[in-house]
């Protein structure tokens, strides 16, 4: 059965203006990577990456954007929410010397990522990109695990100035990564591939769910057809290789193709 | 897998599973990927004049045996929906039926207007969507006058076969099903989701679907849809695409019994991956094998009711 | 348990849990056998005025999510019926409903004559059965005018509250609910059987069921249940006996929600066994306890529809 | 799932004019006391015990009475017939001296018993009675078994002359038993419920029945209401004691009570 759960929100922690973290009691068993499907039954159900995943709780970060979000930053904790889930593929767990590079609100989830490949060995280096200092999240988060962390923003307010991907251009001429994982904007992803072109990699997607449990086919990535909430939303060199739509236009709840 | 090989309005199909209609039918790439797992035939999502984005989320929610579904007729409109069409028979020669909905002859005419410039096989009419009562009232199916209205007009226009999808809750399918086939439908599929039914969140005390209610379907509505075929079965003679709760090669098995010559496939995807096709094909064949029946065209029938 | 205690038409029941027509209410030793585990109101087999033996097994088929059964109102007539109510009736002071069956208004009145004169604490008149479809036709339920007729003669010389059960398989709930509130009925009970359905024997093709169909039962109809409760529920002021699927506590606590005061728990004793009734009013106290709520009529319900 | 097996009569084996025993091929994993639900989908679904039980085939022993037994006396190896189960209660194993009271077509599931009896290292008497020699069953089966079998019948053309009670009563004087089991008309475990009043004991009770699964209640016993399909057919004495209906009625497929 495809389980739903309803609780209290246990915690509530404003990373930015528009980002906040939300914390449910609650033992997902997810894997990173994964998102569940939230809703308060007010109209909307929407996909969220988990940030940080314990068998005690689990977060996710969200940025507030739309009707659901913005509803969402107006709840208290305490407050009821429901969710089902952890759905979809989640990352790779690669035990040698790992690159992630992160923009936005797309970060956090690398901190569950970072949390399971420190578990498992993995030498980390992390690339935390946000546009300013004011958007940046989880950078004391990070910090709290012993990885080498290189914070970004495009002004330089925060951290070394450029792009995710400038820094990850930079290291990867002066050095060798086993793996890449990608999680930020698609034009972020879009952009960063040329770079990692040699490397092996698996970038993190977003694509308008209804469903979550791969029948009614409004995520499904062309050409290929698979689901971004069964077969992503992590997805692999391999498939990324394929898709005609990456970087250029995704599907709105109707299905209608919109251009990035 | 040529015991599975059979023929649908005059159509050779490599395997009689269909992809019925709002499953993973949005894009040309999700139709593509269910045939390179095996289906045989498959569906558009069904399309309307105007783009529609379909119900606030949740849109679905699971029961002990099936799900609610209330999506809410989401489509990007019959343009842009006819050219993933298009663009999906651009690499694959498997026939596609185009489902579309309206509310009323004239925009059913419109419709078949612009499925006729396409390369769509076939036409379905979506008679029978029970997830927007609030919006359009019972569906078209329950009233044979309107059934007969409409798939009349559209058999007269339509370059393609017409196909008449029945809603499961009236207590006279038969008569329905004789007044379509006697209106002009080439074929029918049966059934839409049942119900509607309704899902609580004890903690919240709210619907669990924002549009309150949706449409049954999976394992728990296949003993109504192999009553229903079979009843129809018994009285029609035009082709049925027997449709509602398939999950396994038995299920396909009985539906063909029941009356149907094609089967649709849909819940089941959640249940078994989107290998299902593949898998149910390989079902019927065992047991195809096991009784010695050389073909899917030479499983009997039930006994037709008087 | 003092929790789970409530009323229902004036008459004090310890559970809210009732024993629906048609399981375990052959014999008075039956009826006994579910308050010893924990019912609060049972209801007895369906009464005809002639004895019936009912339909020849195959009787029940399950399926994923449920059962289709046609018993075909089997039952010993309503002499020897109400003889087991009354035998009944000297050992225990639990409600009982006696659920009666007929065709006709006539028939239904001298039904209501005998049971007048049993310890019956009130009649049900059940108006939904959908597995004497080939003896009876579609069931009286599915029409307005015999809705409203039957239950105004019953109520005009019924000495007991009269509840009316209804049938799940039309599209307009609502106006029968009113139709049968406004002729009287003082209770109505909802939902019977969903369908019917059937079920193949793919080696020797044939329907499972002797009846070829019979209603569907069990955790699948739930959500269908939920939603014509619901609907209900918003429009009349009667109280309802929520019935269909119900297997644990927490759909029971759904029942109450979408409007039920009392519920029916039928096939659920083959799932969870005859110790089902006990374990449901423990996992509603549980839910109770966990949100605090006093009592049972505490539960607060959905909002109306309007 | 209550599955349903449908398949090939694999043997029928003549026992008597009236008695033949159906032999399938299938693990059907039953217990002794066990009964299947049979049906040909020509109508009517009847209840019938094990009496040949291991992991490749089973076995029941059907006598002739009325519409659906004579149909099936019709049937010739090969024929399809259905069948679900096996329900009900089962039989105790008790591993010390037992006695087997058994009588007419009712004798055969003691055959299951019995093999299952002996790998337990019970000590088995069985009195396998019928009214006159043609009637008599599964004698030479038994005789196979290792068992102390004493055959009887009403007029003493094979083996003792006298009904199954009557033996019970004459051993019961000259011996001691632990456990007794009975299975036969209801007439002769009514006759025989005083000669072993003192002995722990088991009886195997009919009763028509719909549904087998415990919800139409048209085999429910008075006055306590179980269900023969569920707590029975295998009821234990202090059940049967308690039993007012027990050779006094039974209920007819309407639910109406007959005589005995
Ligand atoms: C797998 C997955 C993981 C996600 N993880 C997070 C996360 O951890 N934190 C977070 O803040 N957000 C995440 N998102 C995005 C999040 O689901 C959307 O931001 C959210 O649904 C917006 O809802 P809304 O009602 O507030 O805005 P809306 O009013 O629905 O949307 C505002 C704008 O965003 C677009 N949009 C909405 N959802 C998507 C989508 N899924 N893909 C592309 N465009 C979209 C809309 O088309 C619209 O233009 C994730 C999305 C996916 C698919
Ligand atoms: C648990 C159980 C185990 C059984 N095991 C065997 C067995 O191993 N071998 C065997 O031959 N028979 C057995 N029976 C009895 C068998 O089910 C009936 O003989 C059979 O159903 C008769 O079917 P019919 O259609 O041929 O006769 P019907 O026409 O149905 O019946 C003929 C007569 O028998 C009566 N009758 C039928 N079934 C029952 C019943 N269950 N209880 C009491 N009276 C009944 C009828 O009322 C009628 O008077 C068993 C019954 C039960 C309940
Ligand atoms: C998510 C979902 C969306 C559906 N959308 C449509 C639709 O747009 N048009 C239509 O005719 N039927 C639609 N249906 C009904 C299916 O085509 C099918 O008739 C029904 O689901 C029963 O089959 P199944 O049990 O195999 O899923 C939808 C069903 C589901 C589950
Ligand atoms: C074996 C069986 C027999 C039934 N017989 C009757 C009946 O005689 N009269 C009636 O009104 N409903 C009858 N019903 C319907 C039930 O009362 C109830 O409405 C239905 O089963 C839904 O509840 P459930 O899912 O809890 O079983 C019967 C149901 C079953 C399963
Ligand atoms: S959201 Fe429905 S298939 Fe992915
Ligand atoms: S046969 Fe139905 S309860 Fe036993």
């Amino acid at each position: 059965m495809d389980e739903r759960y309803t609780l209290p929100i246990a915690k509530i922690t404003k990373e930015t203006e528009d980002i906040n973290t939300y914390t449910f009691k609650h033992n997902l068993g997810a894997k990173p990577g994964q998102f569940i499907m939230l809703t308060d039954f007010e109209g909307g159900e929407k996909p969220f990456s988990i940030s940080v995943c314990s068998e005690t709780e689990f977060s996710v970060t969200i940025k507030r954007i739309g009707d659901f979000t913005t509803r969402l930053f107006k709840k208290n904790v305490g407050d009821l929410m429901s969710f089902r889930g952890a759905y979809g593929s989640s990352f790779f767990i690669h035990k040698k010397r790992v690159l992630l590079v992160g923009g936005g609100y797309a970060v956090p989830t690398f901190y569950f990522l970072a949390k399971t490949l420190i578990e498992n060995g993995s030498e980390i280096t992390l690339i935390n990109g946000s546009r300013t200092k004011s958007e940046h999240v989880f950078a004391d988060k990070f910090a709290t695990l012993n990885i080498r962390t290189i914070n970004t923003t495009d002004d330089g307010s925060f951290g070394e100035k450029g792009t995710s991907v400038d820094i990850a251009d930079r290291l990867l001429e002066e050095e060798k990564f086993d793996f890449v994982y990608a999680s930020g904007p698609e034009m972020m992803m879009k952009a960063l591939q040329p770079v990692i072109s040699d490397n092996k990699y698996e970038f993190l997607f977003e694509r308008y769910m209804k469903c979550a449990i791969g029948i009614c086919g409004n995520c499904t990535m062309d050409p290929l057809g698979i689901r971004l909430c069964v077969e992503g939303p992590v997805l692999p060199k391999e498939k990324v290789e394929q898709l005609s739509e990456f970087g250029k236009y995704h599907r709105k709840p109707s299905g209608s193709r919109v251009n990035f | 897998m040529n015991k599975i090989k059979t023929e649908f309005l005059g159509a050779k199909v490599s395997s009689p599973l269909v992809l019925p209609a709002g499953v993973m039918g949005m894009s040309f790439s999700g139709l593509n990927y269910c045939v390179e797992n095996g289906i045989g035939v498959v569906t558009s999502k069904s399309l309307t004049l105007v783009e529609r984005s379909g119900h606030n989320g949740p849109v679905i929610a699971e029961f002990e045996g099936g799900f609610i579904n209330a999506m809410g007729l989401c489509n990007p409109g019959i343009v842009e929906g006819l050219a993933e069409i298009n663009e999906f028979k651009q690499h694959s020669d498997t026939p596609v039926i185009v489902s579309v909905f309206a509310t009323n002859t004239e925009d059913f005419i419109e419709l078949t207007n612009y499925v006729n410039k396409s390369q769509g096989d076939f036409i379905e009419l979506n008679l029978s969507c029970p997830n927007v009562f609030d919006e359009f009232g019972i569906p078209l199916a329950a009233s044979k006058d309107k059934v007969a209205e409409i798939v009349r007009a559209v058999k007269e226009i339509s370059t393609i076969p017409v196909i008449a999808k029945l809603s499961p809750n009236v207590y006279n399918i038969s008569e329905i099903a004789l007044v379509a086939e006697a209106a002009g439908a080439d074929a029918l599929c049966m059934i839409n989701t049942v119900g509607p039914g309704m899902l609580i969140d004890k903690k919240m005390v709210k619907p669990i679907l924002s549009n309150r209610t949706g449409g049954l379907s999976g394992p728990c509505i296949k003993p109504i849809a192999l009553r229903l075929i079979h009843e129809v079965y018994s009285k029609v003679n035009i082709p049925i695409i027997g449709t509602g709760g398939v999950t396994n090669g038995d299920d396909a098995i009985e539906m063909i019994m029941a009356g149907s010559t094609l089967i649709g496939v849909g819940t089941a995807v959640y249940y078994r991956g989107i290998e299902v096709f593949d898998k149910i094909n390989q079902e019927m064949i065992k047991f195809m094998d096991e009784e010695n029946y050389a073909s899917i065209n030479d499983l009997p029938k039930l006994e037709k009711l008087k």
